[in-house]
């Protein structure tokens, strides 16, 4: 009989296996979709280990924003763009060594200095929001309304700009092409559309040598 | 009774509201408006100058010494512009204002022609209120600004043809020479107040006694007397101003300026200030043996060694400038054996005379369309017979012929020497008495080149231009000896003032010498220190101005003087060959004389040269090479150098940062972990 | 049973990949992009660990606000990238060095 | 009539200049007239301030203080003595002459400079109001900007060079004492100058504030060897730069160690007065040989300004040794006064001599001296001026030039005949420098065609020059009054110098 916290270490490291392996993908494969791909299985795997965690609305979040919105972004303008691969890669192999030399030397400093064995007694407590009698969700969200309501706003507003930013950015008028202007169209006014020329009277035909055109 | 502030004012300021019309309207007043009002100016500082000189001399007034204005106040010590009017300033003032009326009047005829009329004018008015600011004055601030004025005035006269190079080089090398004594002078005022705590005439002269004692410590180990060290600065100044040796260089060359200019600046009056400034300084003179021997040292030198430059000069106003600054050296020598009153006197005679001879040459200048080389004169006799007697009378005064008034004074000079005993008095009475031989040779020379002999121009008749056509401008370029039309006597306006000169050449000396030189006449004014009192020891020989003048010509300076006399009668006269030959017979002494024994070369060597060297030096080298290369530019650049090596750790390169980055981060772990352990 | 560790021994795991792919990914900014999202999340497992362990609503607050900050980052990103590529026909970073000193 | 008449000084000008700018460069000759009112209201003031002055009572008097910055006890206070009202006076005198001066000369954008003209007035005045010591950095401070304006738009060639240099000299040698006085407000909890002024000091902070002032004021003066901005800023200078920064902004280096290094470290000024004192003489010596050597009129009298602000720190310093030396407070007096009227006369002379190349400059477009010659023969009454004023600045007596030096020198002299001695040197180097370049430009005969199609000056250049000598002439011929209206204030000046703070 498995135990039941047996079973989360079986899943955590079944995840985080499947994690660490889905990132070496992201960084390692040759074809950009490909590792985009890679990252959304990083992302998917990562939100089951919070699940882990019993943080589920955040894992939740992360597969509707991250994969349902971010890596659909990140696809589309690696689709959309045409990217040669190959000079790209250059240098793959002579930079392997040295990136994979200090990604360890960094990782011995950080489990060194984080004390992985002294967090090893650090066992899962209850859960605070099943504590407090509520859902994950009900947890966060009351948190989130009430003691960073500010900064709440200001991440909506963050947001928000970034999308206009985003558009400026991108947008671009093409010269030569047609279309309707709404906006000037209801802005018309009758002297744009009619104009009252006034003439001379013809003259006798013998002026014209004398006279070249006004 | 007390003389009246007001006409002391009007004597002082009438010339300079002349100065000022003449200067600022002249275009307005035009040329006879310019000269009327300078000369009515000057006429009645003339006038009123002589009317206090009466009231003085008569004892209806007492001696005024008075302040009109304070200039500055602080704490003790003040400065005031104000009057002292002794008979010793009252007599400058007579002799300034007469000469200068009489230079106003004669340059009417010598500037017809120039351009510059009524700037002439102006310049010279402006020279007498500046002259009358430092005769007038009761204390040394008024003094240091007349004497420096004047300098001013005599810088724009010397260069008053502006356009010719050597006239504007003659006047900068005048005025910077003078700031030489100047700068002597101004630390002798300096050690003036230090001493005497002011710098008003009166108490600083009461105050003199007090200075016995005192010392100025130069180094450490050196202690100077105060007399002898305010003595000396002082006469540094009156060195540059009268122009003794070695301060001498500049009047020579400053016969550049017009003669009426040569005349009263540079013979009769302005030069004449620092003989005036020390004899009004006596009761500090007085003080210090020492400062007295330097004084009738250089007054010697300068006597004897600047009038044998004379001999071999051919311009006819260098003649008469050497011999000025010759004849400043007779009374610089006064000076300094305590004769002050000789000084002063042979001062006013030397002023009538010499003034006589400069506009006298002018005359002849005039005559010769501006030729002032003697080589080119001769026998002018027939040509200007007033010219020719008014010049000899002052030729002869000038040589201190019995009777003349130079006699008079120079020889009580030579006299007053004989008699001192103070250090150095051999020597200056060897000088004194060669001087008088020299004195006669280049005078006789110059007349007998001039007005004597066969005529050494030729008259040629030129129909084709104009007569007058040679302007001031452009009088050197004629060629010498030719002449377009015979020379003739100069207008009344040139000859008048000659007359008038040539008058009191003849007999101010008779009629002065009693009072001025053994009368005591200048009271108080000049203090003589009773073992000093060489010419109280003369006054017991006096029996009158005849018996003086008939003792005089048995007397080694006649003597001197009539074979000087005879030695040019020969050789201009009879001989005119040998004079060449002489000179090529003595040849290393006539080229040391024609060098004017290099002094003028050294200094422009050594001052003017050396000066712009050592500034370019010190430009280039200091300003621009040491502190702006190397420590202005020098930082900048380095600080350049610096960013421009950082800035290469600048690739742009979006890997290059991170990698900095996660190098720091590893380096910020690796320093935990490290301090953790 | 779980204990905190894993969590964080799976950040820092993930961290370094992210780490590594600075250097042997260099010029391909979509990877670059990416590898900062890695880094990111291995960031926010920690809050969630840490949250979770210490019982602190703080730390998933947090996570949300990077999950916000980070959508609008890559946004902003991939727009700005458009624009390189428009403008210089590549996404070589070896070919955009207008920042050298 | 008015209780806040120095901060009305220094405003008006100040809030002047904005009708000026808003002339704009269409309307030249309403942003010309603008200017010139406001500048003669300005010294009108100031006249009005010179009435309502007590020169009897030597304190401070017209008050005026309000908290500026609560938090630093910073105080917006304003009161003059009779120095600064000497310097006020000198600065609204010049203001309209600048302003005169560039009326035609200014053809590009005439309101930004006039305007620029006047906002340096209003902080120049404001710097000789200020009584609080840091209301004192930001108008020292403050007023750089205009002045790097006027040199960087209006300038010469060189002029972007010749902006930094200025603007880096002087504010690097400010930055010291900007150090210092936040120092002093630590100890003593105020920037009030009289606080001070009473605060007691070791000998070792005052050494090391009295370097921090030096800093400061010796670029300002300019001092050797820190004086070699000034030659590049004058050279590059529109003609009305250079005046005002001779005219004026040299003398608040002067003025800076009245306020600042004598009352507030009189021990260490005393103890490294030598150094001072060692400086001024160099600068009369050396720099008047510099001087001697120089091709570019402007570089010449900006060399010679050295020289003679020489004489300035040369008296203010020698009052140590006469008053604690000697004894010898009038010497000390003597000396002071001889610095300050040294600095209004060289206001005069050097704001004259740089209006007076301008003017040459208007007409040939060259400062090199071997372009000019014989410039008399066609502007006579230029002539008059020019040479006038180079006598003022040789020092001849009866123009201002004499004053300051005459007294220095006197006062010298009874502290150490040696040092008189080097001083009175000025005389002659000052004279040759200046002679010589009025020979080379004035007399002689006409040098070149250029120099034959000039047109002697016209009215308003006879009214700038004209105004510059009577003041050269006045203040030479009877300084007694500017000397009076200082001289309370000197006095309690070197009253202090005998106060040992240790």
């Amino acid at each position: 009989m498995i135990d039941s916290s047996m079973f989360q270490l079986v899943c955590f490291y079944a995840f985080a296996a499947v994690t660490v392996g889905a990132a070496l993908g992201v960084i390692t494969l040759r074809n950009t979709v490909h590792a985009v791909l890679s990252l959304v299985l990083t992302f998917f795997s990562t939100a089951c280990i919070w699940l882990l965690a019993e943080a589920e609305f955040l894992a939740i979040a992360l597969i509707v924003v991250y994969v349902g919105a971010v890596m659909v972004l990140f696809l589309f303008v690696v689709m959309m763009l045409d990217i040669k691969q190959e000079h790209l890669r250059e240098g793959f192999i002579r930079y392997l060594p040295v990136g994979i030399i200090i990604a360890l030397v960094m990782l011995g400093e950080m489990l060194a200095l984080i004390g992985v064995r002294a967090m090893h007694m650090a066992v899962m407590g209850a859960n605070p929001a099943t504590v407090a009698g509520v859902s994950n969700t009900e947890w966060l969200g009351h948190a989130l309304y009430t003691q960073f309501l500010l900064p709440f706003e200001i991440a909506a507003l963050i947001l928000t700009v970034g999308v206009v930013a985003a558009v400026a950015l991108t947008l671009r008028h093409r010269g030569g092409v047609r279309h309707q202007s709404a906006a000037q169209q209801v802005a018309v006014k009758p002297s744009d559309r009619i104009r009252i020329v006034k003439m001379a009277a013809e003259r006798p035909a013998q002026d014209k040598n004398q006279e070249p055109t006004p | 009774m007390e003389l009246s502030t007001s006409i002391l004012l009007t004597i002082a300021l009438a010339p300079l509201v002349g100065c000022v019309l003449a200067g600022f309207l002249g275009k307005v007043i035009g040329r006879a408006g310019s000269h009327t009002v300078t000369i009515l100016g000057v006429a009645i500082s003339c006038g009123l100058s002589i009317y206090v000189l009466y009231l003085l001399c008569t004892g209806a007034a007492s001696v005024y010494n008075q302040n009109i204005y304070t200039w500055f106040e602080i704490g003790k010590y003040t400065a005031s512009v104000g009057f002292l009017i002794d008979k010793l300033a009252a007599m400058m003032m007579v002799v300034v204002t007469f000469v200068s009326l009489l230079v106003h009047i004669y340059t009417i005829g010598y500037m017809y022609e120039d351009d510059g009329y009524q700037r002439f004018f102006s310049y010279i008015s402006l020279f007498t209120f500046s002259m009358l600011m430092l005769v007038m004055s009761n204390n040394f601030m008024q003094l240091f600004f007349g004497w420096e004025a004047v300098g001013l005035v005599s810088y724009l006269l010397i260069g008053f043809w502006f356009k010719r190079p050597t006239a504007i080089y003659a006047n900068l090398k005048a005025f910077l020479v003078n700031r030489v004594g100047d700068f002597g002078f101004l630390l002798g005022i300096a050690a003036v107040l230090y001493f005497l705590g002011t710098l008003d005439y009166a108490t600083a002269f009461a105050n003199a006694p007090s200075l016995v004692g005192k010392t100025l410590q130069i180094t450490q180990n050196h202690a100077w007397d105060a007399a002898t060290v305010i003595g000396i600065l002082l006469f540094i100044g009156a060195m540059g101003k009268s122009a003794q040796v070695p301060l001498h260089v500049w009047l020579p060359d400053s016969m550049e300026g017009p003669t009426p200019i040569s005349a009263l600046i540079h013979a009769a009056t302005m030069v004449t200030a620092g003989i005036f400034m020390v004899a009004r300084m006596s009761p500090i003179f007085e003080l210090s043996e020492s400062a007295l021997s330097f004084v009738m040292v250089i007054g010697a030198t300068g006597a004897l060694f600047t009038g044998l430059i004379g001999i071999v000069q051919n311009d006819i106003k260098r003649v008469v400038a050497y011999s000025t600054l010759s004849q400043l050296g007779y009374m610089t020598v006064a000076l300094g054996v305590s004769a002050y009153a000789g000084a002063v006197f042979h001062l006013m005679t030397h002023a009538f005379f010499k003034a006589l001879l400069f506009l006298g040459a002018g005359s002849v200048i005039i005559a010769m369309h501006h030729e002032q080389d003697m080589r080119y004169m001769g026998g002018l006799r027939k040509y200007m017979p007033i010219t020719w007697i008014t010049m000899w009378v002052g030729s002869l005064a000038l040589c201190g012929v019995p009777f003349f008034a130079g006699f008079y004074s120079k020889d009580a000079i030579i006299e007053a020497v004989g008699e001192s005993h103070r250090w150095g008095a051999n020597y200056a009475y060897f000088c004194v008495m060669a001087g008088a031989f020299v004195t006669a040779l280049y005078t006789f020379r110059q007349m007998y080149l001039t007005f004597h002999g066969k005529e050494r121009f030729t008259v040629v008749e030129n129909h084709g231009h104009g007569h007058h056509v040679e302007h001031m401008d452009d009088h050197g370029h004629h060629e010498q000896g030719i002449m377009h039309e015979a020379p003739k006597e100069s207008p009344w306006v040139v000859t008048l003032p000659l007359v008038l000169l040539a008058i009191p050449s003849l007999v101010i000396g008779f009629l002065a010498v009693k009072p001025m030189l053994f009368g005591g006449w200048f009271g108080g004014s000049i203090q003589v220190h009773e073992a000093n009192d060489v010419l109280g020891e003369l006054s017991h020989e006096f029996h009158g101005a005849v018996a003086m003048a008939l003792h005089g010509f048995t007397q080694l300076p006649f003597l001197l003087v009539l074979t000087a006399f005879v030695i040019t009668t020969y050789i201009y006269l009879f001989n005119p060959a040998m004079a060449d030959r002489i000179k090529n017979a003595l040849k290393p002494i006539h080229a040391v004389l024609h060098h004017k024994y290099w002094i003028d070369s050294i200094y422009f060597v050594i001052f003017a040269r050396g000066g712009i060297k050592l500034g370019h030096a010190l430009w280039k080298g200091g300003d621009a090479a040491v502190i702006d290369g190397v420590l202005v530019d020098g930082s900048a650049s380095l600080v350049q150098r610096i960013a421009s090596g950082v800035r290469r750790l600048q690739s742009g390169y979006l890997y290059h940062y991170a990698f900095a980055m996660i190098l720091g981060l590893i380096l910020l772990l690796g320093g935990y972990w490290l301090v953790g352990q | 049973m779980i204990t905190l560790s894993h969590f964080i021994v799976l950040g820092a795991v993930l961290f370094c990949i992210a780490v590594a792919s600075l250097f042997i990914n260099r010029k391909n900014v979509i990877v670059l992009l990416m590898s900062i999202e890695l880094m990111l999340l291995a960031v926010n497992i920690n809050f969630v660990a840490f949250s979770r362990f210490l019982g602190d609503v703080a730390g998933q607050v947090f996570v949300f606000f990077i999950l916000t900050v980070a959508a609008a980052e890559t946004a902003i990103g991939l727009a700005i990238l458009v624009l390189l590529f428009r403008n210089r026909s590549t996404i070589n970073i070896a070919q955009i060095d207008s920042m050298k000193g | 009539m008015f209780n806040h008449l120095l901060s009305l000084l220094i405003w008006l000008p100040i809030v002047g200049a904005i009708p000026v700018l808003l002339a704009g460069s269409g309307r030249p000759n309403v942003a010309r007239w603008t200017a010139l009112l406001v500048a003669v209201l300005t010294f009108v003031f100031s006249l009005y301030l010179l009435s309502q002055y007590n020169a009897a009572d030597s304190a401070k008097q017209l008050t005026e203080s309000h908290m500026w910055i609560a938090s630093l006890g910073v105080h917006y206070s304003l009161a003059v003595d009779g120095i600064s009202i000497a310097l006020i006076l000198l600065t609204t005198f010049v203001g309209i002459l600048v302003i005169v001066g560039a009326w035609e000369v200014i053809q590009n954008n005439p309101h930004q400079y006039m305007a620029a003209m006047l906002v340096l007035e209003g902080l120049m005045i404001g710097v000789f109001c200020a009584t609080d010591a840091l209301l004192f950095y930001v108008f020292f401070e403050a007023m750089l900007i205009p002045m790097f304006i006027l040199i960087g738009i209006w300038g010469g060639p060189r002029r972007v060079y010749a902006t930094i240099k200025f603007f880096i000299y002087t504010f690097l040698g400010s930055i010291f004492m900007l150090v210092g006085l936040i120092y002093l407000y630590l100890k003593a909890g105020t920037f009030d100058l009289q606080a001070l002024a009473a605060l007691p000091l070791s000998m070792k902070e005052q050494s090391w504030l009295f370097f921090a002032f030096l800093a400061a004021f010796a670029v300002k003066v300019p001092m050797v060897p820190v004086h070699t901005w000034l030659p590049d800023a004058h050279v590059e200078a529109p003609t009305g730069g250079s005046v005002v920064l001779a005219a004026v902004m040299l003398k608040i280096g002067g003025y800076g160690f009245l306020r600042f290094s004598l009352p507030i470290v009189p021990d260490a000024s005393e103890a490294y007065a030598w150094v001072v004192i060692g400086l001024s003489l160099i600068a009369v010596l050396y720099i008047g040989y510099v001087a001697l050597v120089q091709e570019d009129m402007k570089k010449l009298v900006a060399y010679s300004s050295v020289a003679h602000m020489g004489f300035v720190t040369l008296g203010i310093f020698i009052a140590f040794m006469l008053v604690r030396g000697a004894g010898n407070m009038d010497a000390a007096k003597l000396g002071m006064q001889g610095a300050m009227v040294q600095m209004i006369s060289h206001g005069f002379v050097s704001g004259a001599m740089f209006s007076c190349i301008g003017v040459l400059y208007d007409r040939l477009h060259s400062r090199q001296i071997k372009d000019y010659g014989g410039v008399i023969n066609v502007m006579p009454w230029f002539g008059f001026f020019y040479v006038f004023f180079a006598m003022a600045n040789s020092g001849l007596p009866g123009t201002s030039g004499f004053v300051g030096e005459f007294q220095v020198v006197l006062a010298s002299f009874q502290a150490n005949p040696w040092i008189a001695l080097f001083a009175a040197f000025t005389l002659i180097i000052g004279a040759a420098y200046t002679l010589w370049m009025v020979k080379r430009v004035m007399w002689g005969d006409i040098a070149n065609p250029h120099v034959a199609e000039m047109k002697d000056i016209n009215g308003r250049e006879v009214f700038v020059l004209g105004a510059f000598a009577a003041a050269v002439l006045v203040l030479g011929v009877w300084p007694q009054p500017l000397i009076h209206l200082m001289d309370s204030s000197v006095t309690q000046l070197v009253q202090q110098l005998g106060n040992h703070k240790i």
